[in-house]
């Protein structure tokens, strides 16, 4: 990759605007198999709890028209199991890594970023106050400005590292909640996490999760997302890290317009695993196309 | 280590076997080169770049010719992916990601089986579950196993691949849900007629809808018959990624990712 | 049609629990050259406001991912226009006729209510408290409970019609919203509008609609829209139209089985002029391998 | 009143005119039965049923057999819709909604256009524009009329339809951006040299794009010549319904649309 699509972020130098969404990417191992994970501007991992967690019960995956419906329940090994097991290889690899936390209460979101200050290897955190597939904490926090505002200051309070809060769509004014989470010390918006949706079996006459809702991903998302990265963009003045339903580089561009410094693809890589290199290839063609020397002139250039 | 590859193959025959039943034939050389008896493909359906399916489609290897770089799939059409593939013709191209997952262990890989001077294997295939049998079958017959198949089906119609697995020297019982009455209509219960019967084997291969997979499971277990199951679970990224396909453990807590600690797992390790 | 899809909504018997969505089926002329009109439990016509617009400026439609962003402005010939000139039609055809209104105003709503109550042909009054494309008003009502309820109350207390109320997604809890507008006197719910969302011309660099924004339908919202309708359907007793992406019978079968007695198909029309016959007829069979011997036995039925 | 079907046709023929123009015919008895030059037809270009892309594509008839029971479209292929098409094979199903709109106004129905004892009339096309010239120059040079083209396009191999228009009998000049300073580049230029030469029409027909459309109604306007013009905008149902195909109005506030006021309207009825 050339120079045209450095940035930088909260600090830290990015080889490329483009990120991977949490969850989507796991802790990176499968996609190094098919390409140099520095292509990528910081890797994005799998939302980390404070104890390890298995998952939801049941069926966890519903496909829908250019979506995907998805119950994961936030599996993962936990922030020592994280730590021991799979930072070590991202660190390796000389990617920056931007972990995603989840807790159920406050004090847990808090107690993450304590355990994560100044673990090597880790660049920034992404409060994800946006999960809609855990029962207590998660996208409730994200539900208003209050609690999103209340979490932010206390994981503000347990790390010096960047932080980015990571938003929930299922919002009437994502703005607000944006400008709070700003106010409270967040360097940087991290939006949108899934949608709320559900299905329903016909045959069983059942809903087709366990937990009935799951988060709503993919392409069908797309144009709400861009709808609230352009909203957020005009709200806040930290960067933006952009993302919903990112397939294409038209699609990445789109939220670079819209005034995202970053954006990050999710669902896109579990159907394509060049999504991002192609992505990224798209993007410094149309830099070159646009007669720009870097993305970086181009962000927020469709508000003008 | 076996290596991914996402490869744009190209459809090379398409055979219609039932009215519902078809065969789609690949080239895809990277991909063929190293699949196993077991392991599967994740199929983009639809045109290039469409969104619609949205997700890959995953299938059992049902012919590997790593040689001619060719692999193909059987299936029954079920819904948008499957109507597709079907439709696609000869000569068009096709996206494809595979080798994926863990296929069978045979049975000289296998610390399961007891050991035995010419160990007797037995193959259990419910509807679909045909699919990956015949390259399994091949890698058992070569290596001068003793093989035998009990297969069901809703209609006699439905019975794909019987009479090459026949042709390979294995030892075929079928049963239909047509011909109830006359014997055993389920493959289950064919199962337990040929256990009452005396048959006794050293390892056994299930392969089916959920519910078939458990009674397999419990009739094996009466007999302490190991058994392997290819198990089928919703997926998107087939690679590990995304934790969807999720299948519970038996003994500790927490799941198993059918697309990688899968699709073949021991039946002990699993709850159904 | 066979009994098997006759309901009842408000008092009205209706053929079908299948109507048209707002401003997806014109006034229904163009319709009733494919089809008998009667198949249609109702007519749910284009949006009309107190006096006659034009609509926005500039390109109206985008395509998205199996979706549809509109900013159509409520074009409309103004409700002296619809009764002169549209609704000697609907009433002619002997289809029951539900009237969308919008206000720029809640004293606009209400002079609505009035011009239409007992006006000869008109079955119902939905009350659109969630069109996304018109600058004033609009969705803005449908953004709180109390701004709801506020127009419910001055709507209910102008007309003696049964009122639907339409509400808007774009909202955290959509749930309370409906239960403010019932409590207020809505005999019935409708939902979901559309979502808010945009696209940007990465050649040009600018939004593609000239308000920025638009309404997104179609397929790709329905996965949300059953969500909201489960949600609602466990919070109101109102009977409920469920709407948003139905395009195909096992679409609508879910929004009945969620909790809602009827269903409007909306962009669908705009994609095949026999979505609603084929819904209908598709429908019947599913009552029929039920074992059911009416439709209205499978309201709901998922929530057991 | 013409009657609109949707109706499942056959593809009958597809050719490739250049690396990025088509033509594809379609058997569909029942809409070529009634199809009117200058009205357009809206088709799926995907898979049946399929959501991507979601809406059907608009297109002007460019060849109508209403005998045969077929007609053709002729287009660029610019994303996934017009993609598709060109992929669809000969044999395949296709549906289709036509005809839709008002087609083109013939001088003998026409009040704009003076009285002339044997009337000229002049079609201007830009690029793709040329696709509803050719059933239109048919019905006017069968009503006796002589007619002259000037057609436009970027590349002289993107002068689709040329040799079969001249072959009707048409006076056909042309100009592309290749041949730069020789002679006028644009089709507008052409326009007005041919004017400034002398040369007097009686009615004209334009069709291509949005900013060739208004330079040839400035140019028609200044030399009074009564002008159609054939319109382009987003479309979803093409019947009228959805109000998304707005084109502003000339003189009272306000829209007509499209696909029912139009694609053809006299260019004084219409901002451009
Ligand atoms: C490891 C594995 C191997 C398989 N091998 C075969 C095979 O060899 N032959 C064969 O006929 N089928 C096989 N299946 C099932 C096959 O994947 C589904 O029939 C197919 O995905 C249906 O797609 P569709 O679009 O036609 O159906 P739809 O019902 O429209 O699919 C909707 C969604 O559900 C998923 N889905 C539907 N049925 C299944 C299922 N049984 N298992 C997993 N996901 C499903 C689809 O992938 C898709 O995401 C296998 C499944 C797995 C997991
Ligand atoms: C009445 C009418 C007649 C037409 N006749 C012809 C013809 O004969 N030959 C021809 O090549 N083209 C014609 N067009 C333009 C043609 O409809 C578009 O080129 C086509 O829709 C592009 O589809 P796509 O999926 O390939 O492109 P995409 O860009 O992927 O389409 C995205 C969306 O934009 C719409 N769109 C894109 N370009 C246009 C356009 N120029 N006008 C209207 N909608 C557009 C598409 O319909 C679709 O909804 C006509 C348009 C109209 C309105
Ligand atoms: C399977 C799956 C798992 C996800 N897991 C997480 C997670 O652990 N933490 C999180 O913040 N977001 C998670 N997300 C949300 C994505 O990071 C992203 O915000 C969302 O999917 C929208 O982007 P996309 O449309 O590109 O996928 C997950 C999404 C998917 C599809
Ligand atoms: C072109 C268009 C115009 C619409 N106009 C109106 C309107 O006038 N009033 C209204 O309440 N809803 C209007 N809607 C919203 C629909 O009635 C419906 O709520 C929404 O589109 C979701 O349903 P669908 O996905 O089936 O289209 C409109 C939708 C579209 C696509
Ligand atoms: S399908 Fe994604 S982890 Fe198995
Ligand atoms: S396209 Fe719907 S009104 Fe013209």
């Amino acid at each position: 990759m050339s120079e045209k699509l450095t940035t930088a972020l909260c600090g830290m130098s990015l080889s490329s605007p483009v990120l991977s969404a949490s969850g989507c990417y796991g802790y990176g191992r499968e996609f190094d198999k098919f390409y140099d994970l520095r292509l990528l501007g910081a890797v994005v991992v799998k939302g980390i709890t404070l104890r390890p967690r298995h998952g939801n019960a049941g069926r966890r995956l519903v496909e829908t028209p250019a979506g995907l419906i998805n119950s994961i329940g936030l599996e993962n090994p936990g922030v020592e199991g994280f730590i021991a097991e799979e930072l070590p290889f991202l660190r390796e690899k000389g990617v920056p890594v931007i972990v995603n936390i989840s807790g159920n209460t406050a004090e847990e979101y808090s107690e993450l970023a304590r355990r994560l200050d100044g673990v090597p290897g880790v660049s920034m955190l992404e409060v994800n106050i946006s999960c809609p597939n855990v029962k207590q904490g998660g996208m409730a926090f994200g539900a208003t400005c209050e609690s999103a505002a209340g979490v932010t200051r206390l994981v503000r309070r347990h790390t010096a590292l960047p932080l980015t809060v990571k938003l929930s769509p299922n919002v009437t004014d994502i703005a607000s909640i944006a400008k709070s989470v700003e106010e409270e010390g967040a360097d940087c918006i991290s939006l949108i996490n899934t949608l709320l949706g559900m299905a329903i079996d016909v045959d069983t006459k059942r809903p087709v999760l366990n937990n009935t809702f799951g988060g709503l991903s993919g392409p069908a998302v797309k144009p709400i997302a861009l709808r609230m990265v352009w909203q957020v963009a005009g709200a806040v003045s930290v960067p933006i890290i952009g993302m919903g339903g990112i397939s294409s580089w038209q699609d990445a561009a789109e939220f670079i317009l819209a005034g995202a410094l970053c954006v990050a693809v999710g669902t896109a890589n579990l159907l394509n695993p060049y999504a991002i290199p192609e992505i990224c290839i798209g993007l410094e063609e149309y830099v070159t196309r646009q007669g720009a020397s870097s993305i970086r002139e181009l962000v927020g250039s469709a508000r003008a | 280590m076996v290596s991914i590859k996402f490869e744009q193959g190209t459809v090379i025959a398409q055979e219609t076997l039932t009215p519902s039943i078809f065969r789609t034939t690949i080239h895809a050389p990277n991909i063929a080169a190293e699949a196993l008896p077991g392991q599967f493909v994740n199929i983009k359906c639809g045109a290039p770049a469409s969104y619609d399916p949205l997700l890959l489609r995953p299938f059992s290897f049902n012919r590997i010719d790593s040689e001619g770089g060719t692999f193909s799939v059987l299936y029954r059409v079920v819904g948008r992916g499957t109507e597709l593939l079907r439709h696609i013709r000869v000569g068009d191209k096709l996206t494809a990601l595979g080798p994926l997952g863990k296929g069978f262990v045979l049975p000289e890989q296998s610390k399961q089986m007891g050991p035995a001077a010419k160990p007797s294997v037995l193959l259990v295939a419910g509807g679909m579950g045909i699919a990956p049998f015949y390259p399994l079958a091949t890698a058992l017959v070569t290596h001068g196993l003793e093989v035998s198949l009990l297969y069901g089906a809703r209609l006699s119609s439905d019975l794909a691949d019987k009479t090459e697995l026949k042709a390979l020297g294995l030892r075929v019982l079928c049963c239909t849900e047509e011909q109830r009455g006359e014997c055993p209509s389920l493959v289950t219960d064919l199962l337990q007629a040929t256990i009452d019967a005396g048959d006794r084997f050293d390892l056994a291969y299930a392969c089916g809808p959920r519910g078939m997979l458990s009674a397999v499971k419990r009739v094996c277990k009466d007999s302490e018959l190991p058994l392997q199951l290819s198990l089928e679970e919703h997926m998107a990224c087939g690679l590990g990624v995304c934790l969807g396909c999720s299948c519970e453990r038996a003994s500790d807590e927490g799941y198993w990712h059918v697309c990688t600690d899968g699709p073949v797992v021991w039946a002990e390790e699993v709850k159904l």
